[in-house]
């Protein structure tokens, strides 16, 4: 048996993998990327938990966190590309015309 | 009669109202609507003054609504011995105001008399209210007239002085918002109690609390009035804003809102924190003395001549606190005519001296003397008022001065003939430095060819004066019908001092 | 099996009666020829049509659908408070819009859209419905901050907003799940009762904290704050306008029924912190604020600083404390919207107009436009008698309840510092001199919101029991 | 006729009130004069009238006290509006009103043609008013208006003239300094009235008196507020150290110097003290002090004025040493002796005043009496009542100095110090020596002006008429106490007797039946006072190169006296200077606005600019948010893990 | 160790390093792929906890919807090996590894040391809650209207993606 333990810290690596791309990454994408991976490891919590409890509202729950990456996805995509159009990079360091 | 006090505080608002509705263009008749109903408002005051029993020491004409429910918030309005007075002074002031600033303001008049108005309504509400929650209300409303009217129609460092004052004033009165909520708690703590601000429930809870307590929210509430009166140290906001406000607003600054910081005193440091006063009275005391003094002194070497009399205006409310905290009838009843005086004199000092800068278009002393000879009825007007600043007996000043050393000299809280002696010097000092203000202006050769040419008083101004004039008088020559006004809530409150001292405190008793 | 019943119809009925409407809305905008007049009115219709089922349904106090949402009492009246600022801003929106030349009809689908996730954050009885009510309203306004396409601030707003705010999502559903893997439900009637079980936990406890990052990057508190000026700033002013008030108050209304399971059990650990995070967001908005030259960014900064305020009511964990942060909500909705609306009237194209300076002078050239920003700044203060003062003395009374009185004392004093850069607008509009003298026209839609933004804080200042009255079946 | 005290009062304050309001209206110079001078002669009148009353009747039922109403009341405090009409304040009435009618009717003359006639009038009238509250009050308190009021009128007679110049500067700093130096005065006063009341709980003069009879000699309260009270005296009756302003009140018109500054005003001091004697009896060692005080005020003043060269200075100067040797008297515990001096001091010194204005009239505004002399020619008359006032201020026998300088002498002697008479009777030479000198450099000799430009004329009626009267009393105003050792009855002594009873009782005096000491001493005192008449007369006429050659001999110590003791110098240096430069310098310049106003303004400066500081943590790259962002995170779990 | 011990620990360590080298890799189309792998390898996980309907949508909607568009995406715009994205090591560098090593231990503590609720095996009901009925049934009855409302999500990304990335707007 795998106990529940080893589901959970797996995926809090996981989620501090993500956490460490979006905070390191230059990239919009790829820190975008780094925010699906958080989304999954939180998945693979729930779905843990939902599978130890023996209750379906974990399972529920990620079902809907999919189509919220869904839907972040085709948002999040069509604002660096409208950005990119204006600006011609996805350089986030370069993104700073709002600050102070 | 019923409702006599909601009338007196609202109908101030009638005015605005009507001023909402007239074009700007029309000035003058923006200027009638206003003075109307200042006047409207000044006979509503009467009729509570005349109604008012001196003898009885409850609140009276009160009105209680609910307000907010659910924090026993009420709009509960009274009046007693020691507003009654305030409120007719505000009434009786503010018509003086507007008249003065017949000709001096012509811009933006409209949105002039409206503050001025609000001002009234706001001023009127701290001495009615007997609901901290609607006192603090008030309080604060009243800052912004204030704000507008020293920061849009005053003089060259008009903002910076509007901004001190606001922020000055804000600084405070927030800790007095911590301590109301305070006090409201520890009303909800006592056996059957709930949260309130229902001042006459507070007045049988409050000194039952325990000294740390009341040591801090008396500490809170007196740093608010302190700033508002002003205290030394705080008092630095007083002669920017007096300087730069226009001749109106230093007039009811000086003669109204500064009394708003030692009617606090009275109606609430005392009363609810009887414990705490006792243990910060020397403290406060030595303040005042100090106040006395320095303000003074300042005062003194003074090159303009408002704020001169804004400095004056620091020494002589440091008598004012003085006096109340010497817990003696004597003294509080001493300090309740002195606001008055200081109400009538002061303010009239900053009318005459708004008067000569309209024709001078300078305060600086130096650009006067021998104004006695082309304006002989200003300059004897002046000298009447000084007089009465300067505490001559059989002028009102005196009275009040008089009554507060002799206060504090017999004080049992203050321990020591120290702080009397000292403060007496002030008599001296006030004299130093009116007299010589009088002097540089006044006596002397003319020696500046512009003053050669300055008009004397018009019908207008002295009929403005007229009635500040018979009151200096009156007060200094029978103060009895003043002082009974205030004879038996004072004799209240200092028999509840004296009890608190002997360990005598009230228990705190359920709420119904 | 039953599917669900007429009553959880009923219930939901706000949410149903917008979604409908902004079906109908989507359609017109594809059919309609110069739709977006078109699609304006049926989203008025829309939600007033909302607004009347949202008070049909005050009175009811149940849940719909198997404990998803509530219905009633507090969901009505955030439902109708998220509705008339929906409507507030889309009056504002439509001159505003038609004057830059980017009116669409999207626009306001994806306003109705938004405010259909507010509805479900105000109703939540269940984290899903929470968690499914901050992403649709998220996406909504991720969309609508760069709503300027061709502008580059208005991307870069989007870009950040959606970065960070996918980022917080992370940590909310993270804290979901370990909520739910603590108590095995994610629904809070059934949080409250496991409650006790969970309490030594310190999976669940943490739960809790994530929760409390996610909802409190929503609310803007500091630490979670860093977005909010920027976002502010880049955002079309109507858009910014309704994100610092309706996105704001929706936020807080499921912060607030999701923390009263912890704090019902007076969970002095969380307590704490929420109190440093309203500490912090006090200190740092007021402070900040002081030096922002713009003012939608100093606006900005100012909403930090009353999330503060509000987290203050949170931290206190009373009914006072909830009490204070709705009608405080209410108050600073008005009056930002108040706000937001004479700054959307006065901004030219590019973002221009929108400095301390270009205020000078406003009170001769426009009075009563110039009083109207006056008395929202001065409401934004706390002074009364406008509805902000209210709203604080609450919170604070609620602070001093619960102990915090050195929250309130740290409170009050921040709140001087904002006091500072408020006045500074009344202090250019009155007492400088115009520097620039061209002809200022108000589109009158907006100037009428404006008008009715400042007689509401009037009004609930004077008369706050209109308010609280009906607060008595809520809390 | 007791009933009537209050119409004594009120009467002046009508003129006053009628002038006032109306005078500037009213052209006629006769009329506003005329209703002026009415007003104190009717309170004359009155006054007269009560006192012949009072003589009539028996000696304990001289004692009237009539109330007007409650003045102030608060607590248990209260002090009425209430006229206590008995021997020493009728005695006092009848000096103010008398010698009061005199100088007002003086002044239409003198006067005449002013702009401020009518001005003038008004004020006189006030401070009739004002001086016969202050003796007539019943209590400290209504006192203390008088007393008060009269500096104020005082204050505004000096700045009569307020567009002149006055010495070094203007008659507007003479004004000024009179009225504060008489609030230092004041100011001791006000403390003793707190004391008073601290200790009897009332300020009415029967209470506290009838309460002080129960207190023991030299009880260290009744020290202290005696003190307090003195010093209040010193203010207004112009003793060391207070005494500076009263030279320079000179600045005046005369008839107010002859009123105010001689007759009235600066006895308040010696009224009060004696008022209060049974306070002072109980206060040995205030005793002294004021005794000293006087004597040495009586000596210095008299000192410097030996040199002072302009003619109503070395009056001034005169008087402030006159008023030493009553402060000499009543400290010694002989109060009627210096109320008898108070009296006969009136008489003469009014007249030397008016006199000394007549010539200042007649020699169109000259005071420097270097350039005078043979005026004997041009106006007779005032000669002969100015020598008259002279002789009598010189203690010329039989004259009503005599009498009143010499009963004070005498009790210096007895009831003070050996030392004490001989430092006085010094000063009494000194005095006889200046007052001749002044008469001889003003009426006798040649001629020191221009006779072209100069025409002297003798004074008009109205200024002749009161000249005369006064020198008829200056001459046997002293009969009605003349000591018994002459063979007289002492009157005076006998009629004020009742009011000082229970000073008396506490002072017990020892006896002295010694008339041959009292006559030797007497004659001592006369043949001084002879010899300084003689040398001044004599060097002042005929052998003016003595004056010069001492002058130079001793020049050192003249410029001392000329410069009055660098009093003034001292006091500016000391006291005024040091406390102007503090206030502006360093309490508003660097306390005010450096250290409260700038550490205000800097913390709010000190927050913006760290706002505009820390703002830029904000540094617009996203990940530097969530890095912040990350950090709550860290703090908000941490926190909760550990708890 | 058994059959699925080693199963999840072959997955775990999978998913472990491509999420690592997700991070590593400087070309983001790299990235994406191993990020695609993770993807593969959760799904595994999941069958490991017999969620095998929620292993299958996974990997439909994960790796092949998302990944595919965000692959899309990097090659639109042409991002392949741009010189510019060359990564720096700064302070916010040292910064964000400290915090998410910080926050990694953190949360490794909390989870090292407590089991939640004191399970320590898989419900028996997980075989049955793995199925498409199942899931099914719920879906359509409790959680009915979180599941409608997603529909709007969908929508408003929907027209969000259109409002934005559209070449040309039409008033």
């Amino acid at each position: 048996m795998i106990p529940l333990n080893h589901y959970l810290l797996l995926s809090a690596f996981l989620f501090s993998c993500g956490v460490l791309g979006v905070v390191v990454r230059r990239n919009a994408i790829v820190v975008f990327m780094s925010i699906e991976l958080m989304l999954n490891a939180v998945n693979l919590s729930l779905i843990a938990f939902s599978q130890f409890l023996g209750d379906a509202t974990g399972q529920m729950l990620v079902f809907f966190v999919m189509v919220v990456a869904a839907a972040e996805a085709a948002v999040g995509l069509a604002i660096i590309i409208s950005l990119f159009r204006n600006k011609q990079t996805v350089n986030i360091d370069e993104i700073n015309i709002l600050k102070w | 009669m019923q409702n006599i006090l909601t009338y007196t505080l609202f109908s101030p608002l009638v005015g605005i109202l009507l001023l909402l509705f007239i074009n700007k263009e029309k000035q003058s008749l923006i200027k009638y609507i206003g003075i109307a109903t200042s006047f409207v408002t000044f006979g509503l005051s009467l009729a509570a003054y005349f109604g008012f029993d001196a003898a009885n020491t409850q609140m009276q004409f009160v009105e209680q609504y609910p307000w907010i429910a659910g924090l026993d918030i009420s709009y509960f309005v009274g009046v007693d011995g020691f507003s009654i007075l305030l409120v007719v002074l505000t009434t009786f002031l503010t018509p003086i105001a507007l008249i003065a600033s017949w000709e001096s303001i012509t811009d933006r008049l409209k949105e002039y008399v409206a503050f001025m108005l609000m001002l009234e309504v706001g001023m009127l509400g701290v001495f009615l209210a007997v609901d901290l929650f609607l006192f603090y209300v008030f309080w604060e409303a009243m800052l912004i007239p204030m704000y507008f009217i020293i920061g849009i129609w005053g003089g060259k460092d008009r903002i910076y002085a509007a901004v001190k004052f606001f922020i000055y004033t804000m600084a405070g009165s927030l800790l007095m918002l911590i301590a109301i909520l305070w006090l409201g708690y520890y009303a909800s703590t006592i056996p059957g109690g709930y949260f309130t601000t229902n001042l006459q429930k507070l007045y049988a809870i409050a000194p039952g609390a325990p000294m740390g307590i009341q040591t801090w929210m008396f500490l809170a509430f007196t740093l608010s009035f302190a700033i508002k009166v002003p205290l030394f140290p705080l008092h630095t906001w007083l002669p920017d804003a007096h300087v730069q406000a226009p001749t109106a607003g230093s007039f009811i600054l000086a003669g109204v809102l500064l009394k708003m910081g030692t009617y606090g005193l009275i109606r609430f440091c005392l009363p609810l924190f009887p414990l705490a006063s006792f243990q910060f009275t020397p403290l406060l005391a030595t303040l005042s003395v100090i106040g006395i003094v320095y303000g003074a002194l300042v005062a003194m070497v003074q090159t303009d001549v408002k704020k001169l009399v804004a400095y004056s205006s620091v020494s002589h409310l440091g008598f004012v606190v003085l006096g109340i905290f010497s817990m003696t009838e004597e003294g509080i009843q001493g300090a309740m005519i002195q606001m008055i005086n200081h109400g009538l004199s002061t303010g009239a000092l900053f009318l005459l001296v708004g008067m000569i800068y309209d024709r001078r278009h300078t305060r600086e002393i130096s650009q006067f003397g021998g104004l006695a000879k082309v304006m002989p009825v200003f300059s004897s007007i002046f000298m009447i008022v000084t007089l009465s600043s300067i505490g001559l007996p059989g002028l009102n000043g005196f009275v009040g001065e008089f009554l507060i050393l002799l206060g504090s000299f017999n004080s049992v809280f203050f321990g020591s003939y120290v702080y009397a002696a000292i403060a007496a010097t002030g008599v001296i000092f006030s004299a130093v430095y009116m007299l010589w203000m009088v002097q540089r202006v006044f006596f002397g050769k003319i020696t500046h060819d512009e003053n050669r040419s300055l008009l004397d008083l018009t019908k207008r101004e002295i009929a403005l004066l007229i009635p500040v004039l018979l009151f200096i008088v009156w007060i200094g020559v029978y103060p009895s019908t003043f002082l009974q006004s205030s004879a038996a809530s004072t004799k209240q409150v200092v028999t509840q001092m004296q009890n608190a001292k002997s360990g005598n405190v009230t228990p705190a008793i359920p709420m119904k | 099996m039953e599917f669900f019943s007429p009553s959880d119809l009923i219930g939901s009925s706000p949410i149903l009666a917008l979604s409908a409407f902004s079906l109908i809305a989507l359609l017109a905008n594809a059919l309609v020829k110069n739709s977006a007049k078109t699609v304006f009115y049926i989203s008025v219709v829309g939600i007033l049509a909302a607004i009347g089922c949202a008070m049909y349904t005050f009175s009811m106090n149940a849940t719909a659908f198997s404990d998803m949402l509530l219905v009633g009492g507090y969901a009505s009246f955030f439902a109708v408070l998220f509705l008339v600022v929906a409507l507030f801003s889309l009056c504002i929106a439509k001159p505003y819009l038609e004057r830059e030349q980017y009116h669409f009809g999207e626009y306001y689908v994806l306003i109705m859209l938004s405010t259909i996730g507010m509805l479900m954050l105000g109703a939540s009885a269940d984290l899903i419905t929470a968690f499914l009510g901050i992403e649709v309203m998220s996406v909504a306004f991720y969309v609508l901050a760069g709503y300027y396409r061709g502008k580059l601030s208005s991307n870069e707003s989007a870009l950040k907003y959606f970065l960070l705010g996918a980022f917080s999502t992370g940590f909310l559903l993270y804290g979901i799940a370990l909520i739910y893997g603590t108590t095995g439900t994610t629904n809070l009637l059934r949080i409250v009762t496991m409650y006790p079980q969970a309490f030594g936990d310190p999976v669940h406890i943490i739960g809790w904290g994530l929760i409390l990052i996610g909802f409190g990057f929503k609310v803007a508190a500091v630490p979670f704050h860093m977005w909010v000026p920027d976002v502010y700033e880049g955002a079309p002013t109507p858009v910014t306008a309704f994100m610092s008030t309706g996105g704001k108050a929706a936020a807080f209304s499921a912060f607030v029924i999701a923390f009263s399971v912890p704090m019902s059990m007076k969970d002095e650990r969380l307590m704490l912190v929420v109190a440093v995070l309203a500490a912090s967001s006090m200190l740092l908005g007021n402070w900040f604020g002081l030096s922002q030259l713009n003012l939608k960014r100093m606006l900005a900064y100012s909403s930090i600083a009353h999330a503060g305020y509000m987290l203050v009511g949170l931290a206190s964990a009373t009914s006072l404390g909830q009490q204070g942060i709705t009608f405080y909500l209410v108050s600073y909705a008005f009056t930002n919207l108040g706000a937001f609306g004479i700054i959307a009237m006065l901004e030219k194209v590019n973002g221009a107009n929108l400095s301390y300076e270009d205020y000078a002078g406003l009170a001769k050239r426009r009075p009563g436009l110039a009083a109207l920003m006056a008395m929202f700044m001065f409401s934004l203060t706390g002074i009364p008698p406008f509805a902000g003062f209210v709203g604080k003395y609450y919170l604070f009374a609620s602070a001093v309840h619960s102990n915090l009185t050195w929250l309130a004392i740290f409170g009050v004093m921040t709140s001087l510092f904002s006091t500072y850069y408020y006045l500074r607008v009344v202090v250019y509009m009155y007492f400088r001199e115009a520097t620039n003298t061209e002809e200022i026209i108000l589109p009158k839609l907006t100037f009428a919101t404006v008008i009715v933004c400042a007689v509401g804080i009037l009004l609930f200042g004077i008369f706050p029991a209109l308010i609280f009255d009906l607060m008595k079946s809520m809390f | 006729m007791y009933s009537l005290a209050p119409f004594i009062v009120l009467s002046p304050l009508l003129g006053f009130l009628i002038n006032g309001f109306f005078g500037r209206k009213i052209k006629n110079e006769t009329i506003v004069g005329s209703i002026g001078t009415l007003a104190v002669a009717s309170s004359f009148i009155i006054a007269l009238l009560i006192f012949i009353e009072m003589l009539g009747s028996p000696a304990e039922e001289r004692k009237h006290i009539v109330t007007a109403f409650e003045w102030i009341a608060a607590g248990t405090f209260s002090a009425n509006v209430a006229f206590q009409v008995d021997q020493l304040s009728i005695l006092m009435t009848l000096i103010v009103t008398g010698v009061g009618s005199l100088i007002h009717l003086y002044s239409i003359g003198y006067m005449h043609g002013d702009a401020g006639f009518w001005r003038f009038f008004t004020y006189l009238n006030l401070f009739i008013f004002a001086m016969l509250n202050l003796v007539l009050a019943d209590n400290y308190l209504l006192m203390f208006l008088g007393w008060e009021g009269v500096g104020l009128c005082s204050y505004l007679l000096i700045g009569f003239w307020y567009d002149r110049n006055f010495e070094k500067g203007t008659t507007g700093d003479a004004a000024k300094k009179a009225f504060i130096v008489n609030r230092i005065g004041d100011f001791g006063f006000l403390l003793a009235m707190f004391l008073i009341f601290n200790t009897f709980g009332s300020l009415t003069y029967e209470t506290v008196f009838a309460q002080a009879a129960g207190f023991s000699v030299g009880d260290n309260v009744m020290f202290w507020i005696t003190l307090l009270m003195f010093i209040g005296a010193t203010g207004k009756s112009a003793q060391i150290p207070l005494y500076v302003w009263l030279p320079d009140a000179m600045a005046g018109p005369t008839p107010v110097s002859a009123l105010i500054h001689a007759a009235t005003m600066v006895t308040a001091g010696i009224y009060m003290v004696a008022r209060s004697s049974i306070l002072y009896a109980l206060a040995p060692s205030t005793m002294e002090i004021v005794a000293i005080i006087g004597l040495l005020t009586a000596f210095f003043a008299g000192t410097i004025g030996l040199v002072q060269n302009d003619i109503k200075k070395v009056l001034a100067y005169s008087t402030v040493s006159q008023l030493g040797y009553m402060f000499l008297g009543v400290g010694v515990g002989a109060f009627s002796a210096g109320l008898f001096h108070v009296m006969t001091h009136a008489f003469f010194k009014a007249l030397l005043f008016l006199g000394s204005g007549a010539v200042i009239h007649a020699m169109h505004d000259e005071q420097d009496i270097q350039k005078m002399g043979g005026l004997q020619k041009f106006m007779p008359w005032t000669f002969r009542t100015f020598a008259i006032g002279s002789f009598a201020i010189a203690g010329f026998p039989l004259l009503s100095g005599f009498f009143s300088k010499d009963e004070i002498l005498w009790k210096a002697y007895t009831d003070g110090a050996p030392w004490m008479w001989l430092i006085a009777a010094l000063a009494a030479g000194i005095t006889a020596f200046y007052m001749f000198r002044l008469v001889s450099l003003t009426f006798l000799g040649k001629e020191r002006f221009d006779l072209h430009h100069v025409h002297p004329h003798e004074a008009p009626q109205t200024m002749l008429i009161p000249l005369l009267v006064l020198a008829f009393f200056s001459i046997v105003g002293g009969y009605v106490g003349i000591p018994h050792v002459l063979g007289g009855h002492n009157y005076f002594e006998e009629f004020l007797e009742p009011v000082f009873a229970g000073a008396n009782a506490k002072l017990m005096m020892p006896m002295h039946d010694s008339a041959a000491l009292e006559l030797g001493l007497m004659g001592t005192s006369v043949a001084i006072g002879l010899l300084g008449i003689y040398a001044g007369w004599k060097i002042f006429t005929q052998k003016m190169e003595i004056a010069e050659n001492v002058a130079k001999r001793f020049s050192g110590l003249h410029k001392i006296l000329w410069n009055k003791y660098f009093v003034d110098e001292a006091y500016d240096a000391v006291v005024v200077n040091p406390i102007k430069t503090t206030s502006e310098k360093f309490l508003w310049k660097i306390f005010d606005v450096k250290i409260i106003d700038n550490t205000l303004n800097f913390s709010a400066k000190f927050v913006e600019a760290t706002s505009n500081i820390f703002r830029r943590i904000q540094t617009g790259v996203v990940q530097s948010y969530a890095i912040v962002f990350v950090a709550g995170i860290l703090f908000v779990i941490g926190y909760l893990m550990v708890w | 160790m058994t059959f699925e011990q080693g199963v999840f620990y072959f997955l775990a360590s999978v998913t472990v390093f491509s999420a690592v080298m997700m991070l590593l890799q400087r070309n983001p189309v790299n990235s994406a792929l191993y990020l695609i792998l993770n993807f593969f390898c959760l799904g595994g996980l999941y069958l490991t906890l017999n969620a095998q309907f929620i292993a299958l949508v996974h990997i439909l909607v994960y790796a092949g919807a998302i990944m595919v568009l965000f692959l899309f995406v990097i090659m639109l715009l042409n991002l392949g090996d741009d010189k510019r994205l060359v990564e720096h090591l700064g302070l916010r560098m040292y910064l964000g590894i400290a915090f998410s090593s910080g926050l990694l231990i953190e949360l490794l503590y909390i989870f090292g040391f407590s089991s939640p609720m004191n399970i320590s095996e898989l419900s028996p009901a997980s075989v049955e809650m793995g199925t498409v009925e199942y899931i099914g049934k719920v879906l359509f009855t409790k959680f009915l209207f979180p599941f409608e409302i997603t529909s709007f999500l969908l929508l408003a990304a929907i027209i969000g993606a259109v409002l934005l990335a559209k070449k040309k707007l039409v008033q």
